[in-house]
């Protein structure tokens, strides 16, 4: 049994992170419930009709986040990814493996809420626009990046090369951002006048920013929660985990 | 005889769910690939809904390619084809068993998801059903037609390539067939005439290719 | 405050499919996702207290 | 039982022996002896059907194995220079694979039992490519425990083993052998094989 | 260094000199991909004329991704990558090597080739000049990018599926300039905006790529 | 000149080893036992550099490996369980080519010279998938022949040979620790070297 016992204490930071997470994780959550109300009230109960796309335009309360948080999530990653990959610390490849999925989720949710907004307004689910296509890849580097880390069983090799391919992704985060000059886009068509009248915007805005909030919040709360599985999975020879777990059963 | 074809069936579809990676990403290539013609071509939804067939199946062509070079290769390299050419049962049943397993991981799913991304092309209800159609009927020829090929590069270094430019060839009639099906149906014509000759392409190669791809694969090894 | 009435509300002015549908499968994602990953954190640990009993099991009974 | 008369072989244009004809019968083992690149390998494939005699016949229980086919495989046993396992699958997956794709499917325990044989307890759950050279050969030479076919073709079987391992595998054959099996058999090394009636035939003196 | 440099070139060309195959089988997949559009498409010219850009360049970008995986691959299986990685001098000169080689057995001929597929298409003299100009710019960007998800990929079985799917997002600004390069020449606009992003990619990539796929091959081996 | 201290190797939840130390000078060869799977492979890795250690340190004439980098690796050579030759060259190309990479050119006569010295005369200008096991072996020791670094690290070196070039790659081996060289081999085989002083390591006791 002592063979498959490694001693792991060197790196400490699992083993003092994990119950850290734990108590941040309530918080993040009572935070994002917190905002995402106020915001879904301030966007579905305060802002008023607007005059052009009607109620339509509610759908913009999340897409504007999730699209945010979308390209957000990235750079976050691939700073993980950046970190590990200089100083070695194993939990920043984990942090990034923990936060790939979220990601995704958020670029599929840009595009879904996109194209439910898409069809009212402009006709069709979808069209090949510059910006709607780069938000496409972003989901496809996510979707490289978690297939390599699935395709690579060492948790060592597998942080390192997604590392490599999170950092080279990254270039496309400033292409999507800017996408919008190198074609002549339907996306841009700002059909939501922030500018008509301040009030209303002063409102929309603030319920975007505050659902952007709870995404974010959101975010870090499951992102959490999956660092913390992912390091009991890797660590489950390591003598805290062990001694966390006698202790739960007692 | 038929617990052979399941036997092969069996590993076949295990080895591919070890891998996933291998599941998923045929899919996923197909729909990049789907995905980049737009981008090349630019953004009008009218010249885009004309292309839409032939790119779809262009699409499921190169990914069933794609796919070929795995479908006997890892056997050859560490020497499990020798063993199976050396069982004591008729090549031909196994060499079944690998196709069915391998349209069950790269047709079949292709097939799924092509109403999906039918969609992004703008095409009507009646083209995404006879897409659907007539890719579950197309790709198993692919496969079949497509293990030919394999058999034959096997061992050959730069097979990759070697098989799509052996196999694209043969696949031209399946290609034309699956598209005009959608054309027709697109442009409200009768589509059955091609559907049934795509029928009667998959039955030919049912029946020929496990012969072929039998003897090619004896071929090979020697 | 400017809805009427609850069924003016979910009726959003006629786009009730499309805002609805936004926003339930933001919804639905962001109810499985958490769930998904409770439940992957209750399988690893009973896999792994049962592991830990395995081995401490087959410990003891090499030092008997 | 099995006979090969005035085999040639030529590979590329070089002729590699020629005229090589033995006759083996239950409980012998033919080893092959011969330099590198004598021809061994080529000759036991000939044996096994994979590849085609230039001259000369290679006939099994008098009939020449072209002819029986099928029936010639249903009692072969070959292990060529490859270990013939999938990297993706545990030793255990491995050889339950290969026995029912060989026609002859073995229970769960019966292949434990081979595994552990061959010292791979611990490892019957641990995809192969995380294997060590020698324990990938050991997977495949597991196939042998319960394997019960008449004729067993082993090509350099004890190559990346270790000196226990080598001794398990020699006892194997000779159990084989004295079960009235056949066997023919490459090797560089010195190894005795601790039953039947052992001959060599040495390739390209 | 230089001398490394060469003489890594010198090897692999000599190699896939002697595979043939593969030099030739690049090349026909390239033409039968960009012949099989009109098939699946139909023959209106003025249409063929829209897609053409985009069909040459997805061409391409497919044709270099399929030589992909032999790119390290065959390396990686015989152990030389190994012996590569140990040898005294810098990894990401050999590798710069590798790309040079690729893309002259690759990109190289499909550039040369291109102009004559235009035509099939009736692109313009001023079209197929551009057309030739982006792709010698951009060709050379894919293999350096290609040769990053080449290096990840190793042995990973599926990779050659994987790998398309890792580096096909990573190639799409510069199948979006090329083609925007030769639709603007076509239309009559000025392509040379689109030509120097390209040749800003090139310069980038070729800085870039050969660190990360040494970092990246160093992780592979491990 | 060449020194381990507290090597660990974790594989997967495996802890292969820990605390090996040993310390190598020159003209000695340390021959590494250990049974299939005991880490022999994995501690070869280690100290070329291809794997790191999870924990202790490798140094060469005092430094760490890993800082060293390229300095170090011009001083080694090092030979695995794979033969690293292209089998569309043939031997006198993929002797030039190896030769070429690693910055050591050979002239062509060298190369023959080698090759010759194998025993592969008449086959420098054949495929190299045409090859037998042994001679694609005998190709990839041929480096050895003109090898001048100082310290080689040779795989089962013996796998697949015949007894002629069996003896004749121990006496290289022998020949290198006479003029002051360092090895580090494993072997399964009972091998003598004619020369050097000759030390075992035994893993996994
Ligand atoms: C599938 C379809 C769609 C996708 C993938 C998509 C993607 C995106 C992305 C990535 C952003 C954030 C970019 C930024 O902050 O600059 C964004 C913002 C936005 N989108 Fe969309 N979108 C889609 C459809 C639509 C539709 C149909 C509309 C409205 C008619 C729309 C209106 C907006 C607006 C107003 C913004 C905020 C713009 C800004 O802050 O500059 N989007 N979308
Ligand atoms: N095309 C060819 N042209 C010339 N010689 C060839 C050709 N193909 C194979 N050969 C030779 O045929 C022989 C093949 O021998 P084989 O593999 O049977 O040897 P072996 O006795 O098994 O050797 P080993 O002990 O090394 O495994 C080699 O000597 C090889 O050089
Ligand atoms: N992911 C893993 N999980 C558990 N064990 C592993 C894993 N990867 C490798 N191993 C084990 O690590 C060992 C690798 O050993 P290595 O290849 O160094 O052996 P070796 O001493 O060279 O053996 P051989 O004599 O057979 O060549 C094997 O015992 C293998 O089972
Ligand atoms: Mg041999
Ligand atoms: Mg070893």
């Amino acid at each position: 049994m002592n063979n498959r016992l490694i001693n792991w204490f060197k790196f400490a930071s699992p083993a003092t992170f994990y119950p850290l997470a734990g108590k941040m994780i309530p918080w993040f959550v009572a935070l994002s419930v917190v905002f995402g109300a106020a915001g879904l009230y301030l966007g579905m109960f305060v802002a008023p009709t607007d005059f052009q796309q009607g109620e339509g335009y509610r759908i913009i309360f999340i897409h504007v986040p999730a699209s945010w948080m979308s390209m957000f999530i990235y750079l976050v990653m691939a700073f993980w990814a950046a970190l590990g990959l200089a100083f070695n610390t194993r939990l920043s490849g984990m942090m990034a493996t923990a936060l790939a999925p979220t990601g995704a989720l958020m670029a599929f949710l840009s595009l879904w809420t996109g194209a439910l907004w898409g069809k009212p307004m402009w006709g069709t689910w979808w069209v090949w626009d510059a910006r709607l296509t780069s938000e496409l890849i972003l989901l496809f580097l996510y979707i490289g990046f978690i297939a390599l880390q699935s395709a690579i069983d060492d948790p060592r090799r597998a942080d390192k090369a997604g590392a490599v391919l999170a950092l080279v992704g990254v270039v496309n985060i400033p292409i999507i951002y800017f996408s919008v000059k190198w074609w002549n886009t339907l996306h841009q068509g700002a059909s939501v006048s922030l500018t008509k009248s301040p009030s209303m915007a002063a409102t929309m805005l603030w319920a975007m920013l505050l659902v952007a909030l709870c995404f974010w919040m959101y975010s870090i709360a499951v992102a959490l929660g999956r660092a913390r599985n992912i390091m009991l999975e890797r660590e489950r020879h390591t003598e805290w985990v062990r001694q966390l777990l006698a202790g739960k059963e007692s | 005889m038929l617990d052979l074809l399941f036997a092969v069936i069996a590993r076949d579809l295990k080895l591919a769910l070890r891998r996933q990676a291998d599941l998923v990403s045929a899919l996923f290539f197909f729909i990049i690939v789907v995905s980049l013609f737009p981008l090349g071509v630019g953004p009008e939804m009218d010249m885009l809904r004309k292309m839409a067939p032939g790119v779809l199946w262009v699409a499921a062509l190169l990914a069933t390619m794609l796919t070929l070079p795995r479908l006997f290769g890892d056997d050859y390299r560490d020497g499990t084809l020798e063993q199976l050419v050396l069982a004591p049962q008729p090549l031909p049943v196994t060499v079944l068993g690998k196709m069915a397993a391998h349209w069950l991981t790269s047709g079949l799913p292709l097939t799924l998801l092509a109403p999906v991304l039918g969609l992004q092309f703008d095409l009507s209800a009646d083209g995404l059903l006879v897409l659907t159609l007539a890719l579950l009927v197309g790709t198993p020829s692919l496969s079949a037609i497509g293990a030919i090929g394999a058999a034959l590069t096997l061992g050959l270094r730069g097979g990759g390539v070697l098989v799509s430019l052996l196999v694209l060839p043969l696949y031209i009639p399946v290609l034309i067939f699956g598209a005009g099906a959608v054309d027709a149906a697109v442009s409200g014509l009768g589509f059955e005439a091609h559907l049934s000759l795509l029928g009667a392409l998959l039955a030919g190669s049912l029946f020929f290719a496990p012969w072929a791809t039998a003897a090619a694969l004896k071929i090979s090894l020697e | 405050m400017h809805w009427n009435s609850a069924s003016e509300f979910f009726a959003m002015g006629g786009y009730a499919f499309y805002v609805w549908g936004s926003f339930g499968v933001t919804a639905l994602i962001m109810a499985v996702e958490p769930i998904i990953v409770a439940r992957r954190r209750k399988n690893l640990l009973s896999r792994l207290k049962r592991q830990i009993t395995a081995e401490n099991l087959a410990q003891r009974s090499e030092e008997s | 039982m099995l006979e090969a008369s005035q085999l040639e072989c030529v590979r590329g244009d070089r002729r590699l022996f020629a005229g090589v004809s033995f006759r083996l019968e239950g409980g012998e083992l033919l080893n092959l002896q011969g330099k590198n690149g004598a021809g061994k390998t080529s000759l036991l494939r000939m044996l096994v059907g994979l590849a085609q005699p230039v001259a000369g016949e290679i006939t099994w229980r008098g009939e020449p194995i072209r002819k029986l086919a099928e029936d010639y495989r249903a009692e072969l046993c070959y292990m060529g220079h490859h270990n013939a396992i999938k990297e993706e699958l545990t030793p255990l997956e491995n050889l339950l694979a290969s026995a029912r794709l060989a026609g002859e499917p073995l229970s769960e325990e019966q292949a434990l039992e081979a595994l552990y044989a061959v010292g791979l307890a611990g490892r019957e759950d641990l995809q192969a490519k995380y294997l060590s050279q020698g324990q990938k050969r050991r997977v495949a030479l597991a196939r042998l425990i319960h394997e019960r076919r008449a004729l067993w073709v082993l090509d350099e079987p004890f190559v990346a083993l270790d000196v226990a391992a080598v001794d398990m595998v020699a006892g194997l054959i000779g159990a084989h052998l004295q079960r009235g099996g056949l066997a023919v058999m490459t090797t560089h090394q010195a190894v005795t094989i601790p039953a039947g009636n052992l001959r060599e035939y040495r390739l390209g003196a």
